[in-house]
């Protein structure tokens, strides 16, 4: 392989592996979210529980 | 009285799913206490719960006077425990299971010859390999292990459960001399002993909580 | 404290002697190990001289896992995990126990395999004090680290997979350092025998103190 | 501890988006300097741009392992007091870990094709190499553990116990893995003359590496949302749960 084929490959797999992690957990969280009927709006509720836990 | 086991409104969890769910309960010193329920009513693990094996999650749960929601291993050496399974080592003999359990929570070994008289279980198998024994005999080595260890209180799981009447009759006074003495017994069951019970108070639980009890106020 | 250790050592050494599992199955199982090693290397004489330190920890931590395994599923059977957790042993004494007596299994394994190598790979010993000093380190390592991660796998559906998973990374380095001084005890290879064996004794220390104080924790279910 | 405060709190909306948005453009500009902007290496040639997503990777990685090891120092802490508490540091132990392993393997990865190229072989038994490898696989076992179905409490005690140790561990192994290669081996294939960094190549990695902390930060607190999300969804089964059975209770009646 050509350093330049290497490059491409390295940076390649870097970008493709963090987005596909970044967007199964985003997904996920999406998933759950809407299984619990906690939706966009409404995300602050999760924010206030667990600053709630932070606190105790 | 002295309550012994004191429990609030507890509710306990086990992986995802609620064993107690906000349980009433008071025991008091001597007593003999006998919980029915059908079988998943949480009987075995209201035991727990008193064992310490199972936490209290929410609501307040003491036995012998310490707070299981501080430090739940704090009353085991008291406490003699029995579940659905034996607790036995099936490649030692009896007479050394009985020395282990014996020195384990403290006590001689050498009360291991009177607790095995006491239940019953016959002095030529005393050394033989306890895997090797019927299901009956093996009960009846588990019961002889909690003995030795003199416990304050009793929590039984179906102790009559692969006995015969006769052994059923001899556990019975067993239980009823410990409480005699100051312990307290609390033993479940789904079904009635077969002999007379020996209860003196009986409670019925279902869903993870006391359903019936003659005692609460 | 001593007391209890002895007793929950001899409790288990006294299983083991009646099951006989290390000695009659582990033990044949490793030598067996040994000898394929050699079909492996396709019977390279010098091959499996130089290699005859690697090979034989890896035979030790192949029977070693097996022993761990074994030493906690005697607990987990029949619920007796529950009726320890009753007792009124204390943890650090439990934990000290049972690495002690997984220590005399394990050094019971290399008594068989110690041979082994001798007569089967062609290697002499040019230092004994450092042979035997490396294989107590290791072994001491491979205990404690044993128990407290036969501990966390014990009782679980995935156990035999798990243990081996955790197991390996943390004797990573005993494999390296019992290998190395293997390698000068027995006149292949010069070099620090001695202080690849303290670095054994050193991790062997560690994991005994973080064992201490971590072994009630792990013991608690539910 | 502020850390963990302040990425509990972060979980909100705006903050994560305003991050979110922010890892993709900085990680785009990334790419421009990393790919274009920079000058090929006098020695290295072409290759040293692999040294931008390598490099801050692996340091990326240790930080989220140190993360998740002091989160789960002080969960022990917390829950040794009392069971229930100190939820959110095993929360933080367990998204930062993850993290970290996707980081480890992306080093390991971008590491081998570099190697390639470097030294002509994808692997070298080199202590930093082989250390990292076990790094890898230790934090996977890790992961494994926490993926296990146990009580909560004790699924998270366990995680922290075995953090705590692997923590530990990791010294030793680099230590002796280190000492390992340096006695027996031939100064031979290592990189030796690794060619000094400056200017922009300097700035570059400095970029690079704040570009992917910014990425990682997000993901962290992505993952550390999801965990609780987990959770809720969990509790919020259990009131069924304990509902269901008073019902049927009730009925029996």
């Amino acid at each position: 392989m050509s350093e330049v084929a290497t490059v491409v490959v390295g940076w390649g797999i870097t970008f493709v592996a963090l987005a596909t992690y970044s967007t199964w957990v985003v997904l996920r969280g999406k998933g759950i979210g809407q299984e619990l009927g906690i939706g966009e709006i409404e995300q602050s509720d999760v924010e206030k529980d667990t600053s709630a836990t932070t606190d105790s | 009285m002295s309550a012994v086991v004191e429990f609030e409104r507890a509710i306990s969890v086990v992986g995802s799913f609620p064993v107690l769910t906000g349980l009433d309960l008071r025991v008091d010193q001597g007593e003999i206490l006998h919980v029915r329920g059908e079988n998943g009513a949480g009987k075995t693990s209201l035991l727990r719960a008193c064992a310490g094996l199972v936490s209290v999650s929410s609501g307040n749960a003491s036995v012998l006077g310490f707070d299981m929601r501080v430090d739940r291993r704090a009353p085991r050496r008291y406490i003699g425990l029995l579940g659905h399974e034996n607790n036995l080592y099936r490649d030692l003999g009896v007479r050394e299971h009985i020395e282990f359990r014996a020195a384990s929570v403290g006590a001689r070994a050498s009360d291991t010859a009177a607790a095995l008289e006491q239940v019953g279980f016959p002095q030529q198998l005393w050394t033989v390999p306890i895997g090797s024994l019927s299901a009956g005999q093996r009960r009846k080595v588990a019961i002889a292990s909690l003995l030795v260890g003199r416990p304050q209180l009793w929590l039984l799981d179906e102790p009559h459960a692969a006995l015969d009447t006769e052994s059923r009759k001899n556990l019975d006074a067993i239980l009823t001399e410990a409480s005699t003495s100051g312990a307290t017994i609390i033993f479940v069951s789904h079904e009635s002993p077969g002999t007379k019970d020996i209860a003196s108070r009986v409670v019925t639980m279902d869903g993870g909580r006391i359903t019936e009890d003659p005692g609460a106020d | 404290m001593l007391t209890e250790i002895l007793l929950v050592a001899r409790k288990d050494l006294r299983v083991e002697r009646r099951a006989k599992i290390a000695l009659g199955q582990v033990a044949p199982l490793a030598l067996l190990i040994l000898m394929v090693f050699a079909f492996a290397l396709d019977a390279n004489t010098s091959l499996l001289e130089r290699g005859a330190g690697g090979l034989y920890w890896l035979a030790v931590l192949y029977g070693g896992t097996l022993l761990i395994q074994r030493s906690f599923d005697v607990e987990t059977d029949d619920g007796n995990m529950d009726a320890l957790r009753m007792s009124a042993i204390g943890m650090p004494s439990l934990f000290l126990g049972k690495a002690l007596a997984l220590f005399v299994q394990i050094t019971v394994l290399q008594l068989i395999l110690g041979p082994g190598i001798l007569l089967l790979y062609n290697v002499g010993v040019v230092d004994w004090a450092l042979l035997f000093a490396a294989a107590i380190a290791g072994t001491l390592a491979f205990s404690v680290c044993g128990v407290l991660w036969g501990v966390m796998s014990a009782g679980l559906r995935v156990r035999a997979t798990l243990l081996p998973l955790l197991l390996v990374p943390v004797l990573a380095p005993v494999l390296l350092a019992g290998s190395r001084a293997f390698e000068t005890a027995l006149g292949v290879r010069a070099g620090a025998g001695w202080t690849w064996a303290g670095l054994m004794f050193v991790i062997a220390a560690v994991h005994t103190a973080l064992g201490l104080g971590a072994f009630g924790f792990l013991l608690e279910e539910g | 501890m502020p850390g963990a405060n302040s990425a509990a709190k972060m979980t909100a909306t705006p903050v994560t988006r305003v991050l979110g948005v922010s890892a993709l453009a900085a990680t785009a500009l990334m790419a421009v300097l990393g790919l274009i902007v920079s000058p090929p290496d006098v020695i290295q040639g072409e290759a040293v741009r692999m040294l931008y997503v390598h490099v801050p990777s692996i340091w990326i990685a240790y930080g989220s392992f140190a993360l998740t090891s002091t989160s789960s120092v002080l969960f022990l802490r917390r829950s040794r007091r009392r069971a229930d508490q100190g939820r959110h540091y095993d929360r933080l132990a367990g998204s930062a870990a993850e993290v970290g392993v996707v980081f480890t393997a992306i080093t390991l990865i971008t590491g081998m094709l570099w190697g390639k190229v470097t030294w002509g072989t994808y692997w070298q038994w080199d202590a930093r190499l082989t250390t990292t490898v076990l790094l890898f696989v230790t934090y996977l076992g890790y992961l494994a553990l926490r993926r296990l179905p146990a009580e909560p409490t004790v699924r998270s005690r366990r995680a922290a116990v075995m953090a705590l140790i692997s923590f530990v561990n990791v010294p030793i192994v680099h230590y002796s893995v280190d000492w390992w290669r340096t006695l027996h081996q031939k100064a031979s294939l290592s990189v030796g003359r690794r060619p000094e960094i400056t200017g922009e190549m300097y700035w570059t990695l400095l970029y690079s590496t704040l570009a992917v902390t910014i990425l990682a930060t997000w993901l962290i607190i992505h993952r550390y949302r999801v965990i609780r999300l987990e959770e809720l969804r969990d509790e919020e089964g259990l009131e069924a749960l304990i509902a269901s059975r008073l019902n049927k209770d009730v009925g029996s009646h």
